[in-house]
């Protein structure tokens, strides 16, 4: 019994690591309604140059400091020239710009930085927690906390700032919000700073499970099944998404995987989320669509 | 007068329609019929439950209680694809054509449902699928001089203006030679010539084919010179049914619309 | 609305334009051997081929810079970046194989699935492809692949050599039963098998143990099962096969199936991300990383650093060992680097596993076109003739030292029948900051492997109706 | 004052109804195809034909199943990778286990069996639309790769998961070279075109794009949504499954699941989104750009830089203009290549009097 509380301890902390991935997606989609297909390469854009610049003996801070402002240049310069042009146009044209940006970004991470694997030490104490005889990874556990501070941050961001309150009602109607004077342009550069933070922050954790290197980019695989299940909207969803996703992942491989050949964690989270799809299709948290005609 | 036009039976009738959105009341128990080749009019102010009714009546909608009946026969459950099938067509208050299709194909589609080739014979476009396409097109060119699009048949509907669409939409529904046609306000958002012009297109296909017509209209000029018979929604509920010239005397349909306490 | 369309027909003539010209290049120069360089420098795979393609190419222009190329032929390479796909490898491949003044001398893929890709064309466009330590081990058989030459040791091979490196840990465990848990075991048994004070090949230590396979759920992961179910039945011990899903960046489930299933040992046949994911999460269940014996393609630099200190003690098999203490790679430094003429971006990753691959690599073809002008003169070769200099290639001690590269590679001979050269392979451990020998060359049980390879090999030749050529009449 | 429609006067219906209306086009057409089968194998040489223009026109026809999936019934699709390997699959084992069956009935029952497999995997979309529908297709392309490499009975039991295509061979005929693979690609991929093009002009076709634009209304017209949704699914797994057929016996000859790979689902969604959604020129523009762009960026940047700069930038700088390419041809034309190249013909139309 004990074993299967391991498993589903691992599993709800691993899928907090996952929710991370997410939640990056959820701001984008929520302020432009795009599924941003570049927020892998940001992963991979941010932990790369921090890994980098630390490497070069840039103290921790300051490296953290400078690839922050590095991503909110970059975010500035996307909406410059890759979104301010297409603003009011579909979303999936949106969607293919940043298709293009993800090439972009990939391109030029590795021709800055090289492309070689980077370990990454954040000071996390990496050690194994024994209760009973159950094993926990504290590193995990300090990520869970990670995750919820910044949940809780982004939560007081939305609900509290001006920005925040600015950016909600974008996300709920460009149109209207441009007609009472929100200034659109400003809010999508806001909005891709910090998912560029949020970025950040996924690629240090990631990087720091398994080195910075460019299959940073596919954690955004696991995310996607996490935002159908939680929505494309909601930073709860992704969250409690996420868990879902790890837990049930990491139960079905060690339970169900031995009979049917193992190696199902690749499709199980999608099948999973694609039958919860079948009984609600908005997602867990998703906004009921009703049909007008 | 066209024997077509000569008012029928009772061909379609709801009764004790009730509908809701969650906990929002849309309709309650509403029940009025419709005769065969009558403009029957549907009015009443704003959220008063009118294309919600259209839409329990083509099965866009399922009401949580009550039930039509067509031509005598009980129907509970009304499909959309199946009120079709019936012979039910309908247009949409904001314009719901096919965007990235011309009007000629969005008015093609009108007739899917006399389509018998398969698709099979359709990869060759050959036997069935080849003679079928031109005798159709002959026919929905036969609606587009009737409906006066014929300079625009080959733009996409996306990029005509307002009352072209409300046409194309008209076609479309003509296209499937409907016995009951559903209007939901087709001359919304009309300047007066185009009013005049849509005015005339559903009285000559009244008159021409006998065509049934359930029609929403705000505009009370239209309403009382064109319906043979009016029902007045309010609030989801029928405050009156009858002939225009009742409806204009009645105090109920007055203080409706004048917005007096109920 | 014309600025535009004019760049776009620019665009678009520049495409055609562009593409006429690389198909039909040809450039004649006279005293040149050429060698295409299918390398690969983005995406996941990119260490890897950066490192190798580095090594190969240093090691080329070391040739020219020094020797003025190979005998007073001068070689000459161009890139065709393939991004590791097959079928951008396949364009490289039909781009450049009528390059330099005889076509191609031969391919280097460094990725198995170009190499199935060209099983069938090497025999119409008679150029030899080399694939060194990776590709599909039957092709090992020379009577049934004439052109493909699966150099030094393919995985079958390794695999064998793996187990024999497991049971030695073994019998110097049971020997020595104070060193279980120590972290210098391995380096200890190292000197104890250096003394010759180990009583046996501890093969027989191998009953009743339990060996789990943690393999990249994929064609390449797959591969040695056939071996390791061979070995298990010979030798009495349990195998315990555990996919990971592509990539492999999460495997919390396939480690704590380990934990429950206690093994001794786990073979870690990763790729890439998969292997510093592995090794950390072994720490997370207290698996000793010593007791983890990888692949070649786990057994680099970039696939331990990522994973801190927890890699500390962990085993992997080594083609060749890493460090630039040889005197090639010194020379390497002095005439390219020191000049800004050497090809890695990062010049300390010179001597790095990866980088020293590379380097054989180079020994291996260019050692082979060496060969091959014995026979037909000192001249630019064509694809044929560089195969037969593949088939009769023999590196002897002597010659590596020569070289300057005692100790990068055992010593290996090719023959017609035998395109491996079923070469013993080293084991090296991290110690953190480098890795360290901790095997000497350990040979391969080719009485294991070659029945397998001649089985699949004559499987293949029939399906495909190959003759099969009788080495006999070779010369 | 060549691409003209006045003075062209219809006289039937059935004329106008016509594949082609426009002479021009017709011609062009024509033109192209004479190009394609003779002019082509008289010029090319291998490597022209067999690494640039067959792979080209097998990741077409992929494209153009995918885009009457997505661009004509308006149900994205990340999958049509998994659907590729099912047809791919299918007609080695077809061929393995049926001796001597014709080659194009191999393709067919091939293209079958992914059109099967592609109605399972499309009834998620008669309740999820969008992005949802897009990931969801995601569980087909990890379910499928999956099952090739889990189960041997695919792959025949190889021990790599690797199969090796049969000879091609109708009555006969050797289909060996790549010109004579090339004419038999081309030859697929022709009627393939010509056959879709058919059906997005007819009634199938029409209920296909009445769907993507309006469901409702579709709906409320009598077309079937269920059917319409499927059969899309059905037409359009079809095409991928007899793209990965060829892919694996006139292309590459050997593969395995990891062939068809998410990132292939990708490339091939990339294309339609390039050329232009809903638009059958649309599909082959986008493989051109998608497959011929990356390996004419290679070539320039070695002819221009060559040795000059370090060849790790050169590799990166291949993806970053690759990336910048896309990114200005959507500021330049957001709806694809093919609108591109539909402007242009409507500026042909009135060229040189524009008012």
């Amino acid at each position: 019994m004990s074993f299967f509380f391991e498993v589903l301890i691992g599993g709800l902390l691993a899928g907090v690591m996952y929710s991370l991935v997410a939640l990056g997606f959820v701001l984008i989609f929520k302020a432009s309604g795009v599924l941003n297909f570049a927020q892998g390469s940001m992963v991979l854009f941010a932990a790369l140059t921090f890994v980098s610049l630390t490497e070069r003996g840039i103290n921790f801070w300051l490296a953290l400091l400078a690839t922050l402002a590095i991503m909110v240049v970059l975010a500035i310069l996307t909406e410059r020239i890759v979104l301010r042009p297409l603003v009011n146009q579909p979303a999936i044209t949106l969607f293919m710009a940043t298709i293009g940006l993800s090439f972009l970004l990939e391109g030029l991470a590795q021709g800055l930085w090289g492309s070689q694997p980077h370990g990454l030490n954040l000071g996390i104490p990496d050690d194994v927690l024994v209760i009973g005889d159950m094993f926990i990874s504290t590193f995990d556990l300090y990520a869970a906390g990670i995750a919820a501070v910044l949940v809780g941050a982004l939560a007081v961001f939305f609900n509290k700032t001006r920005v925040g309150r600015a950016l909600r009602a974008v996300a709920d109607d460009h149109q209207a919000a441009l007609a009472v004077g929100i200034p659109l342009k400003h809010i999508w550069a806001i909005v891709w700073a910090v998912a560029g933070f949020v970025a950040l922050v996924a690629g240090l954790l990631w990087g720091a499970r398994q080195g910075v290197q460019f299959a940073l980019t596919l954690v955004a695989l696991k995310a996607l099944p996490v935002l159908i299940l939680g929505g494309f909207t909601s930073v709860p969803g992704a969250i409690v998404g996420g868990l879902i996703i790890g837990a049930s992942e990491k139960l079905a491989e060690v339970y169900i995987g031995p009979y049917v050949g193992g190696g199902i964690e690749n499709w199980f989270p999608y099948m999973l989320a694609l039958m919860f799809l079948l009984i609600r299709p908005e997602g867990l948290f998703g906004e009921v669509h009703i049909d007008r005609v | 007068m066209n024997p077509k036009r000569t008012i029928g039976d009772v061909i379609l009738e709801v009764e004790d329609i009730a509908l809701s959105f969650g906990g929002v009341r849309a309709l309650s128990h509403v029940s009025f019929g419709v005769r065969e080749h009558e403009i029957c009019s549907i009015i009443g102010p704003n959220g008063a439950g009118k294309s919600s009714m259209l839409n329990v009546i083509n099965g866009v909608y399922h009401p949580q209680h009550g039930h039509l009946v067509y031509r005598g026969k009980r129907i509970r459950r009304m499909h959309a694809h199946k009120s079709a099938r019936y012979g039910i067509a309908r247009t949409f208050q904001n314009i719901a054509l096919f965007k990235g299709m011309s009007a000629l194909d969005n008015i093609l589609t009108g007739r899917n449902l006399m389509i018998k080739s398969t698709f099979i014979e359709q990869a060759f476009y050959w036997g069935r699928a080849r003679s079928e396409e031109i005798a159709h097109r002959r026919r929905v060119e036969e609606i587009v001089d009737f409906l006066e699009i014929e300079s625009v048949r080959k733009v996409p509907v996306g990029r005509l203006p307002y009352g072209l669409q409300k046409r194309v939409e008209l076609g479309r529904a003509l296209a499937a030679e409907p016995q009951v046609l559903l209007l939901d306000e087709p001359m919304a958002g009309m300047n007066v010539e185009e009013k005049e012009d849509m005015c005339r297109f559903i009285l000559d296909v009244n008159d021409e084919f006998g065509t049934t017509m359930v029609l929403i209209e705000h505009d009370m000029g239209v309403v009382m010179d064109l319906s043979d018979h009016v029902v007045v929604l309010d609030y989801g509920r029928k405050i009156a049914d009858g002939t225009p010239e009742e409806i204009r005397d009645n105090q109920q349909v007055i203080d409706a619309y004048l917005g007096v306490a109920a | 609305m014309t600025l535009k369309k004019v760049l776009v027909s620019c665009l678009g003539a520049a495409v055609l334009g562009g593409i006429v010209a690389g198909g039909g290049a040809v450039v004649a120069q006279s005293n040149e051997q050429f060698i295409p360089m299918l390398s690969y420098r983005v995406g996941p795979y990119a260490a890897g081929g950066t490192g190798i393609f580095g090594g190969f190419i240093d090691y080329i222009n070391l040739l020219n810079e020094r020797d003025g190329g190979i005998n007073g032929v001068k070689i000459t390479y161009e890139e065709c970046e393939t991004e590791y796909k097959p079928d951008r490898a396949l364009e490289c491949y039909e781009r450049l194989k009528n390059s330099g003044p005889t076509g191609a001398s031969m391919f280097n893929f460094v990725a198995t699935p170009p190499v199935y890709a060209t099983m069938d064309r090497t025999l119409e466009d008679k150029i030899p492809v080399v694939a060194i330590g990776y590709g599909p081990a039957y092709t090992a058989d020379g009577r049934v692949f004439p052109y493909i030459f699966p150099l030094v040791t393919t995985y079958w091979s390794q695999n064998t050599a793996k187990i024999k490196f497991i049971a030695l840990q073994e019998q110097c465990l049971a020997q020595y039963p104070d060193l279980e848990g120590k972290p210098d075991r391995a380096a200890q048994c190292f000197e104890h098998a250096k003394k010759g004070e180990l009583q046996g090949d501890g093969l027989d230590k191998l009953k009743g143990k339990k060996i789990v396979n943690l393999y990249h759920d994929s064609g390449y992961g797959k591969e040695t099962k056939p071996i390791l179910d061979a070995q298990a039945e010979k030798y009495g011990f349990q195998v315990v096969y555990i996919p990971v899903p592509h990539p492999g960046n999460e495997q919390q489930s396939q480690w704590l199936q380990i934990r429950r299933e206690k093994p001794d040992w786990v073979i870690l046949r990763g790729w890439g991300v998969m292997n510093p994911t592995a090794i950390t999460q072994a720490a997370r269940i207290k698996f000793p990383a010593d007791r983890i014996v990888g692949v070649w393609w786990s057994g680099a630099e970039e696939d331990v650093v990522p994973a801190g200190d927890a890699a500390i003690g962990f085993i992997a098999a080594a083609l060749n060992p890493a460090g630039d203490q040889f005197p090639a790679i010194k020379q390497i430094e002095e005439l390219l680097y020191s000049k800004g003429k050497g090809n890695m971006q990062d010049p300390s990753r010179v001597g790095s596993v990866y980088y020293n691959r590379g380097i054989i690599h180079g020994v291996l073809n260019t050692e082979a076109i060496r060969k091959a002008q014995e026979k037909f003169g000192n001249k630019p070769l064509t694809g044929e003739q560089v195969r037969w200099g593949l088939e009769n290639l023999e590196i002897t001690e002597a010659r590596l030292k020569e070289l300057g590269l005692e100790g990068v590679m055992s010593p290996i001979k090719i023959s017609c029948a035998d395109h491996e050269g079923g070469a013993p392979v080293r084991f090296h451990q991290w110690n953190g900051k480098q890795w360290v020998l901790v095997s000497d060359w350990i040979a391969t049980d080719q009485s294991l492997v070659r029945p397998l390879v001649e089985k699949e090999a004559a499987n293949y030749a029939k399906e495909k109706n190959l003759p099969i050529r009788d080495c006999s009449k070779e010369s | 004052m060549i691409y003209r429609e006045c003075g062209q006067f219809k006289t039937s219906y059935g004329s106008d109804q016509a594949i082609f209306p426009i002479p021009q086009d017709r011609w062009g057409v024509m033109l192209a195809l004479l190009i394609a089968f003779m002019v082509i194998p008289a010029i090319a040489n291998e490597y022209w034909l067999g690494v640039i223009l067959t792979p080209f026109l097998i990741l077409a026809l992929a494209a153009l199943g995918l885009n009457i999936l997505t661009g004509y019934c308006g149900q994205l699709s990340l999958g049509s990778a998994a659907f590729m390997a099912v047809g791919a699959f299918a007609a080695y084992n077809f061929e393995l286990r049926l001796p001597g069956i014709p080659l194009l009935l191999d393709f067919v029952l091939a293209g079958l069996v992914a059109a099967g497999v592609g109605i399972i995997f499309g009834i998620p979309s008669l309740r999820i639309k969008g992005f949802y529908l897009a990931v969801a297709t995601l569980a087909a392309q990890f379910f499928i790769e999956w099952s090739l490499t889990k189960f041997g009975w695919f792959s025949n039991y190889s021990s790599s998961g690797v199969i090796t295509a049969q000879k091609m061979v109708i009555l006969g005929y050797d289909f060996d070279t790549p010109l004579r693979k090339y004419l038999l690609v081309l030859s697929i991929v022709s009627v393939l075109a010509l056959m879709a093009k058919n059906l997005v002009r007819s009634e199938t076709g029409r209920a296909w794009m009445a769907v993507r634009d309006m469901d409702v209304a579709a709906e409320v017209i009598g077309i079937r949504i269920m059917k319409t949704k499927l059969m899309a699914f059905a037409v359009s797994s079809f095409y991928c499954g007899v793209a990965g057929a060829l892919w694996a016996f006139a292309y590459l000859g050997t593969v395995d699941a990891q062939t068809f790979d998410l990132h292939r689902s990708f490339q091939i969604l990339f294309m339609i989104i390039v050329g232009g959604m809903g638009s059958i020129l649309g599909s082959f523009i986008g493989a051109a750009f998608i497959v011929l762009m990356p390996i004419f960026i290679n070539l320039s940047a070695h002819a221009l830089f060559g040795n000059a700069i370090r060849p790790d930038l050169l590799s990166n700088m291949e993806l970053i203009v690759f990336g910048g390419l896309i990114i200005f041809f959507l500021i330049v034309e957001p709806l694809g290549l093919a609108r591109l190249w539909q402007i242009a013909k409507e500026k042909l139309r009135l060229w040189p009097f524009p008012h």
